[in-house]
Order: structure tokens, then C-alpha cells, then sequence
């Protein structure tokens, strides 16, 4: 049995727009950023599994996005995982 | 993070906790020798100004806070009055000033969580949330930056709490630029048989602990945020900034009242200030029994919390239930259903003290199970022999020092008072000036200017009960539980007033919430306070607590308000400056048989207008010569009887539907009440006024109609025998607001002015933390 | 006899008191099914009502989808029965895969409860059976979540079944083609994201949500005939 | 001038609640998995920016962060680069 940190960074489908990146783009040039593009603002979760190996852990996190952490209407995910030791 | 392990060694340990010598002797002195670190951690935060009420108890007692239909007074989690039909109401008001200038969204969310507690904590549903809120000049981005944080703070959380909030306040003012205002109220309904108190006793019976597991989070935040003045930057303040989780609270609610529905708590109490150690020694305190706790049995959020942080942590989302050992399985059971964790914290027993172990229940087998241990935590140690790490007189913890701090008025008062707008308004607007852009600015003003952009981002309909909701006088909530009564609630606050003179200030503060309920037909039953003043440690700011508390009682005699519950909020100040005394007022009244909603603020067309009520040249204080710098004069006059006789007479004429509109008179005087009006009912008017002084002059007590022709004697008639002075001010028709030699205003400009306002500010350049 | 509806209550559901007192106020039966019971007792139709089901954590409606009670209310939708989602539970149909499409916060980025027009654009649905094609109803909103979205193909094929029931009238929230409420193919299920029951009382402002709570509750009496039958 | 792409991480600090975290490790033993501990939710901000050197938009994001991105009083964040060419 090993233990994983999984980070699971979220974000959306290309072509769904998204509110909170376009606000915030919208607001950065008031503050004087101007030179900034292609703000997308998603989620990024964090967990700790426990697993025989790598693989498995990697498939059981990717079963939980489908499921429940990720919606495929409109997110893409992906996912990086490390050995805790 | 003010936590006792951590700080220097270099300044003693009570000083670095906020409590003085004279505090420590006085511990000493309770306790026969030195207090244990737990110990001074406890008493330090119990004997804070925000727990303890120190500075401000003795003037409190001055306050009436009886009545017949009043059930519960100040001193429990909120005041309860008898609304009749075996109903019950529960209402009480808070501040939580300081911890929104740290982080405004957090600290404007948790102080919604930590009201509604107070209120279910005594078997209501809340059903009712009140914003009154105060902020710097809006032209400032800091205050664009609370403003927004704050609102969306109560939008976030009092939305998915599931309470809608209803009404509030915002006021723009320099004063409160260092130091902004959060209060909050709550109200909640409940069949009387529900009614329960903090209360624990019976030896044996045991304290369960429900909701959020404990952090390190907000510890000691009541000491360091309420005791110590709010200080630039704030670093050391950070860590003690509390998450709110409307979700936990949510759960608790609805676990909370059935648990009282099925008669199987003899008490509970809410978690606030000093957390665990004040809820477990004031329920057992309030009886006169002993209160046991084990922290070992708390559940922590993090590994290595020691039982300093376990007793005083401020975690939100928690709450104590006193049951029997009989009823604790079917507890634990109703908690597991709404998916909040419970354990047994706590034993009531009969000595007298309020005794803290760590790893003790298990040993002499108090019922209910160790939560597990945080991970990287190792389990406490439990032994039968294991000393309490605190043992101290029960009551001590509640009956903390009593000061009578020196009261001084300021030395510039007399000056200020002197110095009155008149003279000066009359130079710069001569007989004959054309006022439309006073009155335009005056409505573009944000503290006269439409809120919607504030109401419209919170739930004020949830529940079926919003008759009339924001943007009118008083909200109305009809209350279902009856066959046809409703409530109507307001909240004022007249800082400026109240600079000038605070003891008129607070009878002008009561006089407008209690016309305002009025205005909707409802007779005033109750009222709460939240006083917000600055630093009780100068005199001044003393003294004017203490006229503050004088008006407030005057006018609260002259009215039949009892006052069944308050707040106080000392340390406003920010760069040594107080901010101005700032009483706000919560007043609830009652709609015995409520048919149809109330008429609302809008003029109708082909209607006569009429004023009740009499303007005199009043300016001091006002929004229009404040915002043409002028702060001084004295405020305006506050005759209660009249303001008596103005309230009858206005509630009977809207029961018995005899005016179509109707609008109190407050800021920026009856030229904007007037507009408001013309607004609200897309037309126009024809008056006679008066000069620009009786335009925007804001004396008290004034209301103005919309009536129907041919019910214009019928309602003179009334104001004739009901002593209340009545004049004709013209007619509403038309698309100009004109008042003859004053201001000629087409309605569109106005609404313009008034409805872009705080939008257009708010959209302006984003806001910046 | 009187319709009956289950009302679905989640931790962290606040509108189902709400929507049981209108349904009651209109001659119907309405009751309270709790999250974790995995059956409907025998229930007409479901309202899936407003609120913040397990908080909107993650996602709205993310978690509340796997409750017990959804197995037995995506049942009753295979079944025919009527389903309607109202604000938030229009998120969790679309979570639970019973409607298309995604509910994302609104353009503006703030909550938003006000009254706003809606336009009838189907009847063909439970919710909209009793409404006339191109009626304008005054209900209120109350989301931050409320900015519906889908793929390009679903809105096709959601305008070309005239599956889009009610569109805004002065879009509040940024709806992909002013879409307030969809039905399913068949009809039976539905979400929306104005409330209704906050539309059926004068004394309240407006009682234009009637109409469609009553198209409710015929389609539920319908279903319990039918069942009987 | 180059180009970058900026990935900021932001999360809770330690010792603040994350309810998110919380009620999603709730959920998930319902769901089947028991082995997943440490749940945390934060969000993660994608943006392109335009600077004379890696330097100078690690300064700007940063500062970015600490004026609208990220809230200091609660929340830490953490920035990755990448240049576009
Ligand atoms: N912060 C707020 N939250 C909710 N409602 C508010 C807020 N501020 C003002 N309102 C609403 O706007 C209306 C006008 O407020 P105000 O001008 O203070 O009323 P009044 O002058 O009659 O006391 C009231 O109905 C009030 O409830
Ligand atoms: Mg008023």
C-alpha cells in the first residue's frame, strides 16, 4: 500500500466561456495591467489517496473527476500525482 | 496569532492577552494564588470589553426593558416578545466592525453566522436578516474595496444560510473611512412552548458539542479584535480572520429545532466570544451548578491544538446542547442525519466551579466517544488521576470587572454646536436660487441614492413572508404561523446627529425606525440597540455613551419601546480618532390584521400631497450641508410627544387605507422624500415648499401623503383631532418634479440621477484591497 | 382527489417549505422527501427546489446528484412522471443528467434576486401545459448560478424541439440564448431557474408563477389517474 | 519583449477552513472511496503576459496576485511560467 498527492487542476472546455476569467480580464487594465490576455480562472483540488501502486491511484482519481470533481459538459481536467514517503 | 505559547517572553503573559494589573490581582485574588496559563487565557478573553461589557454596564441599566408582551429581555441571546396566537418573536442585533476591516467578506459573513446562532440558540427559526452598514466616502477605492467585500459577504452567506435578509442601512461618511460599521440583525419566530434558554443543569446530564470541529482559527480573536483598537495593517490580527461555512450552519439550524421540537435539550447556547469556555461556564454559571470539560473530547481541526486553543478557540458553526444521558443516543442520531458531528464535551456537576481536563471522561466514563485524533495528532493521554489544567469559581468567569470610566463632552462640542449651516447656506444660496442641482445631487448622493445594487444581491424573498422588502420605509414580513398579523422592521443609525448631540442623536435614531414602522401600519413593540463609539478609554467618548444611553431611554419611555436587546462595540477608532457615536437602532412592530400590502412610497397621479408634521429651519447635521462641508450646528430638534402623537395617527390612516402613498421625511428633507416618492410612482408633482432651508432641512417627525381627492378631509380631519399639524403641500401629476421658486426637475433626470448612482460608482474603476 | 408531490429536501435546501406552501395554497398535496430516503411513496410528481444543496460546494448540485433519493426520482422521469427542478434543482437535474447543459455564475459575477420577464416560448411541457405560447410571466429570480451554457449541438437540437420552455425577456444573468427553463424530450422533466412559488400570492407582488404550478399539479393528477388505471 | 504563461495555484492558508475540502471528503466514502484523506479546493488562474524577461512578469504576476488574484489575509498562491515562443 503507497500514499499519493494528487493535484487535479480544473478548468473549462474550450469554447465554454467563462464569467470569472472574463471579468477579471476585463477589470486588470483599470489597474494598470495591460498587457495581460486569456485569463481563465478554474479550480485546482488537492487530495491524498492510498493505493497499491501509482496506477491504480491515478485511475481511481480519474474515476472520481468523471464522477464528481469535474463536470464533462463543460471542464476539462487534468491530473498529476506524487509519492508521499 | 496572539496564541500564549507563542509570544515573546520579553511582556507578560496577561498584558499580551489585553488584561491589566489590577485584572491579574483581581484573578489572583479569586482564585488564591497564581492562574494556570489556561486559566489567564480564559479569564482574559471572559473580562474583555466584548464579553464582559465592563465599561458599558453601568450606564445599560438605565434602559427601559419592560412590557407586558415582552418574554425575554436583555442579558440572553436575543430578546423574545408575545406576538399573540401562541407566537413568539426573537430579535437581537450585533456588531462585527472589527473583523470586517481585517477581511470584509469573512468578517461580514461570519457576523451574519454568529447572529443567527443567537437567535435559534433560543428555539426561533430565523426568518429575517438587517444589514445596517457604514463606510468611508465611496470616492475612496479601500472603501470600494469593504463595500463590495462586505456585501458579498452577507449576499454569500445569509444567502445559502437560508435567511433572507430583508433591509439595512449604508451610510457614507468620512467618519467611518479608518473604521467601517458592520452590524447585523436577526429575528426568528417560534410557538412559544419552544422558548428555551442557556441553561445547564443536573448533575450528570452533559454538554454536547455540535457543528464544526475546533481550529486555531479565531483564537483569541475576541480579546485582540475587540480589546485592542483595529491597527493599520493588521498582520499580527491575520490568522485569527475565521471562515464562515453557511452549509455547517445551515445543518445546525435545522438539527437545532428539531431537537427542541422533540423535547430532548435542556439548554443550549451558541459558541461566540470566547468560544467553549464562556458557553460551558455561563450555562452552568446562569444555575449555579459546575460545568466539567474535557478537551480531550473536542474534536480539532488541527494535530497538537493544546487545551489553551481548544477552550478559546472562536471556530464558527458550533453549538452546546445540555441533554440528559437518557436522550444522548437519539441526540447523536439526529446530529449523524444532518451530517454534523456531536460529541459530548462536557458534565454538569453541583461545585460550584468550572473545572477543564485533558483526557478525563474516558477514565470516569462519561459517556459518548473520543472524536479522532487530527492526522499526526497522538490520541490524549487518559488517566482517573489526571488534575484539571483549570479550576475556577464559575461564576467568576462571567462577573468580570466593573469600571465607571471618567465621562468628559468634547471640548470643540459647545463651538460645533455654535457654528450653525444657516447662515452660511443662505450666503451661498440667496432667496430665489434655482435648487434643481442641490436636489440632483443630493439623489445622486450614495446615501440617499436607490440601494438596490446592495438588496438585489441578497435572497430578501425566501419563505413567503416579504410583503414590502427594501426599498420602501419599514419592511413587512406577514407571518403565516398566524392567521393574519404581520411584522414590519427598520434599522436607523444618525451618526451626524448623534456628533452634534448624542443624546438627541439617539432619540432622532429611535424617533425614525420606530416612523418608519409606523409609515407600514404597524405599531411598535420592541426595539434593540448596537452601539458603535470609539474608545471608552477617553472621556469623551464615555460621555457620550452615556447621553446616548439617556436619549434612547427617554425616547423609548415616550414611545412604549422596551429594549429587549443590544450590542455594544467599543474601540471603533482608527489613527487614535473615535469615530462618530454611532447608536443603531433596530425597531420591530406589529400588523394585527394585515389584508393588503401596505401603500408603499409612491406618489399616485391626480393625487393631493399632503406633509404632516412641521418643517423649522434645521440643518445642522443634514446630508445637504454635509456634503457642502458644513458639519457643525446643532441637530434637529426631537419632540417625542409629538413624534408620539405623528406615529398613531400615521399607522390608523394606513390600516384603514386612506392614503394611496406615504414616506417618512429623513435625510436630505422632504425636497428628496418628495422626489423618492415622485420616482417610486413614475409621476411627477406640483408643491409649495418654501426656501432651499425648508427644502433639505431634516426635522424629525415628518411625513408626507399621497391622498385622493375625495379623502383629503377625512385625513386633514384626522391630523386635526389627532394634534398633528397638516398642510397641503400641492398635487402629483405630471413629468416634473416642481416645487414653486425651489427646483424644477424633469422625473427622468432625477430617476437617472438616484438610480445610477452606486452602479456607476460601484462599475468605476474595480475595487482594490 | 388531490395530486400529490414530493418535495426533495437536501442538507442545505431552503425554498421546499416555500414550495409546499404554494402547492397547498392551490388545493395540492405536497410533502417533504428527505435526501436519503430511497423511496418516493408513491408520489405524483418531484420538485427538486431551491437552495444550496450540500452548500453548491464544488459544483452546484455536484454532490447532491448521488443522494439515494435521485435514483428514485431519475425512476420516476424514466417513468413519465413529472420532474421539475426549480433554481437549484435545475442545477442538480443537469448535474444528475436528466436535462442538458451546465449552470454557470452569472456574467456580472453577483447574486441577483429580483423580478424579471419571462416569455412562454413551449407548452409542450408539465410545467407549461396550462400557458398560452408567447404569455409574459413576472417571477422572481434568486442565483448567482443561473448563466445556462451547452455545447453548440444541444443548443441546436434544444431550439429545434422546441425544448426551450420560458426565455428571459432582458437577459440578467447571461444565459446562452436567454434560456430560463428547458423541458426534456418527452416533457415530463423540467428546470427553471426563476421560482415560481415566489410568484403565486399578490400580497407577495406577483401570483403570474400560478399558472404554472397549477400545470403541475393537473400533469400530476394526470399521472396518479394513469397510475391507477 | 517575450511572452509567458502564467499558472497560479492559489489554496487556503494553513489553519483556515476550507469548507469546500471538507464537505467533498464528506461525499466521497458514499461514493465508494474510502481511501481519499486531505481533500482541499482552491482555485487555479491561467493568464498569458507580455514582459522584457522571465523576471519581470514573475514580478508582475506576483504582484497581480497580491492586489486581485489572491486574497493574503486568507489564501497563498503559488506562480509557474512557462515562455511561449
Ligand atoms: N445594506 C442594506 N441592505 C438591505 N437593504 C438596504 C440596505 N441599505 C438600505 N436598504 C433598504 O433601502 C431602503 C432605504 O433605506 P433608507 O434610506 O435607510 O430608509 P430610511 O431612510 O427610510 O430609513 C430601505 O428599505 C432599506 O431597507
Ligand atoms: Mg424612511
Amino acid at each position: 500500500m503507497a500514499r499519493f498527492e494528487a493535484r487535479i487542476d480544473v478548468s473549462h472546455l474550450p469554447g465554454i466561456l467563462d464569467p470569472q476569467g472574463a471579468t477579471v480580464e476585463k477589470a486588470l487594465p483599470a489597474l494598470g495591467y495591460t498587457n495581460v490576455t486569456q485569463v481563465s480562472v478554474g479550480k485546482s483540488i488537492r487530495l491524498v489517496v492510498d493505493a497499491a501502486d501509482e496506477a491504480a491511484a491515478r485511475a481511481q482519481v480519474d474515476e472520481m473527476c468523471h464522477r464528481l470533481l469535474a463536470n464533462p459538459v463543460i471542464e476539462a481536467f487534468s491530473i498529476s500525482l506524487a509519492e508521499l514517503v | 496569532m496572539t496564541r500564549p505559547d507563542e509570544t515573546p517572553a520579553a511582556t507578560p503573559l496577561h498584558i499580551q492577552l489585553g488584561m491589566t494589573d489590577e485584572e491579574l490581582a483581581a484573578v489572583v485574588d479569586e482564585l488564591g494564588r497564581r492562574p494556570t496559563g489556561l486559566e489567564l487565557a480564559m479569564y482574559s478573553v471572559m473580562w474583555s470589553e466584548h464579553c464582559s461589557y465592563k465599561s458599558s454596564r453601568v450606564h445599560l441599566g438605565r434602559l427601559p426593558t419592560e412590557a407586558p408582551w415582552v418574554l425575554v429581555g436583555p442579558g440572553e441571546g436575543a430578546g423574545v416578545i408575545d406576538v399573540g396566537e401562541g407566537i413568539a418573536v426573537a430579535i437581537r442585533i450585533e456588531s462585527h466592525n472589527h473583523p470586517s476591516a481585517v477581511e470584509p467578506y469573512q468578517g461580514a459573513a461570519t457576523g451574519v453566522g454568529g447572529i443567527i446562532r443567537d437567535i435559534f440558540s433560543m428555539g426561533a427559526r430565523p426568518i429575517a436578516v438587517m444589514d445596517p452598514l457604514r463606510f468611508g466616502p465611496l470616492d475612496d477605492p479601500r472603501t470600494r474595496y469593504l463595500f463590495e467585500g462586505v456585501v458579498s459577504g452577507i449576499s454569500g452567506y445569509g444567502n445559502a444560510v437560508g435567511v433572507p435578509t430583508v433591509g439595512g442601512e449604508v451610510v457614507f461618511d468620512e467618519s467611518y473611512a479608518g473604521n467601517p460599521l458592520v452590524n447585523v440583525l436577526c429575528l426568528g419566530v417560534l410557538p412559544k412552548e419552544r422558548l428555551i434558554l442557556a441553561r445547564a443543569e443536573g448533575v450528570g446530564n452533559l454538554a454536547v458539542l455540535m457543528g464544526s470541529s475546533t481550529g486555531r482559527d479565531g483564537i483569541g480573536g475576541a480579546s485582540v479584535l475587540a480589546s485592542a483598537g483595529f491597527v493599520e495593517g493588521s498582520e499580527t490580527k491575520r490568522p485569527s480572520v475565521q471562515v464562515g461555512d453557511p452549509f455547517e450552519e445551515k445543518k445546525l439550524i435545522e438539527a437545532c429545532l428539531e431537537l427542541l421540537d422533540a423535547g430532548l435539550a435542556i439548554g443550549v447556547q451558541d459558541l461566540g466570544a470566547a468560544g467553549l469556555s464562556c458557553a460551558a461556564s455561563e450555562t452552568a454559571a446562569k444555575t449555579g451548578a459546575g460545568m466539567d470539560v474535557d478537551a480531550a473530547r473536542v474534536a480539532k481541526r488541527e494535530p497538537g491544538m493544546n487545551p489553551v486553543e481548544v477552550l478559546t478557540s472562536e471556530s464558527q458553526e458550533r453549538m452546546l446542547a445540555i441533554v440528559t444521558p437518557e436522550h444522548l443516543d437519539e441526540v447523536l442520531a439526529l446530529c449523524a442525519r444532518w451530517e454534523i458531528r456531536a460529541t459530548v464535551a462536557g458534565r454538569v456537576t453541583d461545585s460550584g466551579r468550572f473545572r477543564v481536563f485533558d483526557g478525563y471522561f474516558d477514565a470516569v466514563g462519561v459517556p459518548g466517544e473520543n472524536p479522532a485524533p487530527p492526522l499526526g495528532d497522538d490520541p490524549s493521554r487518559v488517566s482517573s488521576d489526571n488534575p484539571p489544567v483549570a479550576d475556577v469559581p464559575i461564576g467568576s468567569l462571567g462577573d468580570g470587572p466593573l469600571y465607571h470610566r471618567p465621562l468628559a463632552p468634547p471640548d470643540s462640542l459647545a463651538e460645533r454646536q455654535a457654528d450653525d449651516p444657516r447662515a452660511e447656506m443662505r450666503k451661498r444660496f440667496p432667496a430665489g436660487t434655482d435648487l434643481s442641482d442641490e436636489l440632483l445631487g443630493l439623489l445622486a448622493s450614495p446615501n440617499v441614492a436607490d440601494t438596490s445594487w446592495v438588496w438585489r444581491q441578497y435572497d430578501h424573498q425566501l419563505f413567503l413572508n416579504t410583503v414590502a422588502g427594501p426599498g420602501g420605509d419599514a419592511s413587512v414580513l406577514r407571518l403565516k404561523e398566524t392567521t393574519a398579523k404581520a411584522l414590519a422592521l427598520s434599522v436607523d443609525g444618525k451618526g451626524r446627529f448623534s456628533a452634534l448631540d448624542p443624546k438627541v442623536g439617539a432619540q432622532l435614531a429611535v424617533l425614525e425606525a420606530a416612523r418608519n414602522v409606523a409609515c407600514s401600519g404597524a405599531r411598535g413593540m420592541a426595539l434593540v440597540n448596537c452601539l458603535n463609539f470609539g474608545n471608552p478609554e477617553h472621556p469623551e467618548v464615555m460621555w457620550q455613551f452615556s447621553e446616548t444611553i439617556d436619549g434612547m431611554a427617554d425616547a423609548c419611555r415616550a414611545l412604549g419601546l422596551p429594549v429587549v436587546g443590544g450590542n455594544v462595540s467599543f474601540y471603533n477608532e482608527s489613527h487614535g480618532v473615535d469615530i462618530d457615536p454611532t447608536p443603531v437602532v433596530g425597531v420591530v412592530g406589529l400588523i394585527d390584521r394585515l389584508l393588503a400590502p401596505p401603500p408603499g412610497i409612491g406618489l399616485r397621479a391626480g393625487d393631493r400631497i399632503v406633509m404632516l408634521g412641521q418643517t423649522r429651519p434645521e440643518l445642522g447635521g443634514s446630508e445637504w450641508a454635509t456634503r457642502l462641508g458644513l458639519r457643525n450646528g446643532r441637530p434637529p430638534a426631537a419632540d417625542l410627544e409629538s413624534a408620539r402623537l405623528l406615529h398613531e395617527l400615521v399607522a390608523s390612516l394606513v390600516t384603514d387605507r386612506l392614503v394611496d402613498g406615504i414616506h417618512d421625511c429623513s435625510d436630505g428633507g422632504v425636497a428628496v422624500t418628495l422626489a423618492e416618492m415622485a420616482i417610486a410612482g413614475e409621476v411627477g408633482f406640483r408643491v409649495t415648499i418654501g426656501d432651499a432651508t425648508m427644502c433639505f432641512s431634516e426635522s424629525a417627525s415628518r411625513v408626507v401623503l399621497s391622498v385622493a381627492p375625495d379623502r383629503l378631509n377625512e385625513v386633514l380631519g384626522r391630523a386635526g383631532s389627532g394634534r398633528v399639524p397638516a398642510v397641503v403641500l400641492g398635487d402629483a401629476g405630471g413629468a416634473e418634479l416642481h416645487a414653486d421658486g425651489a427646483f424644477s426637475v424633469p422625473l427622468p433626470a432625477a430617476t437617472r440621477a438616484w438610480r445610477d448612482a452606486i452602479p456607476s460608482i460601484m462599475r468605476a474603476a474595480p475595487v482594490v484591497g | 382527489m388531490s395530486a400529490r408531490i414530493g418535495v426533495v429536501q437536501f442538507p442545505g435546501t431552503n425554498c421546499e417549505l416555500d414550495v409546499q406552501h404554494a402547492v397547498e395554497q392551490l388545493g395540492g398535496t405536497a410533502e417533504i422527501l428527505f435526501h436519503a430516503e430511497r423511496d418516493l411513496r408513491g408520489v405524483d410528481a418531484v420538485v427538486v427546489p431551491g437552495g444550496f444543496a450540500h452548500g453548491d460546494y464544488l459544483r452546484t448540485g455536484a454532490i447532491a446528484r448521488f443522494s439515494p433519493v435521485m435514483g428514485a426520482v431519475a425512476d420516476l422521469a424514466a417513468a413519465g412522471g413529472p420532474v421539475v427542478g426549480i433554481c437549484n434543482g435545475f442545477q442538480v437535474l443537469c448535474e444528475a443528467g436528466l436535462l442538458p447543459g451546465a449552470l454557470q455564475k452569472n456574467a456580472g459575477l453577483k447574486f441577483l434576486c429580483e423580478t424579471v420577464e419571462l416569455r412562454v416560448d413551449s407548452t409542450a411541457s408539465v410545467l407549461t401545459g396550462g400557458a398560452r405560447r408567447g404569455d409574459v410571466l413576472r417571477i422572481p429570480i434568486n442565483h448567482f448560478e443561473g448563466n445556462y451554457v451547452c455545447s453548440p449541438e444541444t443548443l441546436a437540437e434544444l431550439c429545434d424541439e422546441q425544448r426551450v420552455i420560458l426565455r428571459y425577456i432582458g437577459n440578467p444573468n447571461g444565459s446562452l440564448d436567454d434560456i430560463a427553463g428547458i423541458r426534456n424530450a418527452a416533457g415530463n422533466v423540467v428546470g427553471l431557474m426563476p421560482h415560481p412559488e415566489r410568484a403565486s400570492d399578490l400580497v407577495l407582488g406577483s401570483d403570474d408563477g400560478i399558472v404554472l404550478l397549477r400545470s403541475l399539479l393537473d400533469a400530476a393528477t394526470e399521472r396518479a389517474a394513469l397510475v391507477a388505471s
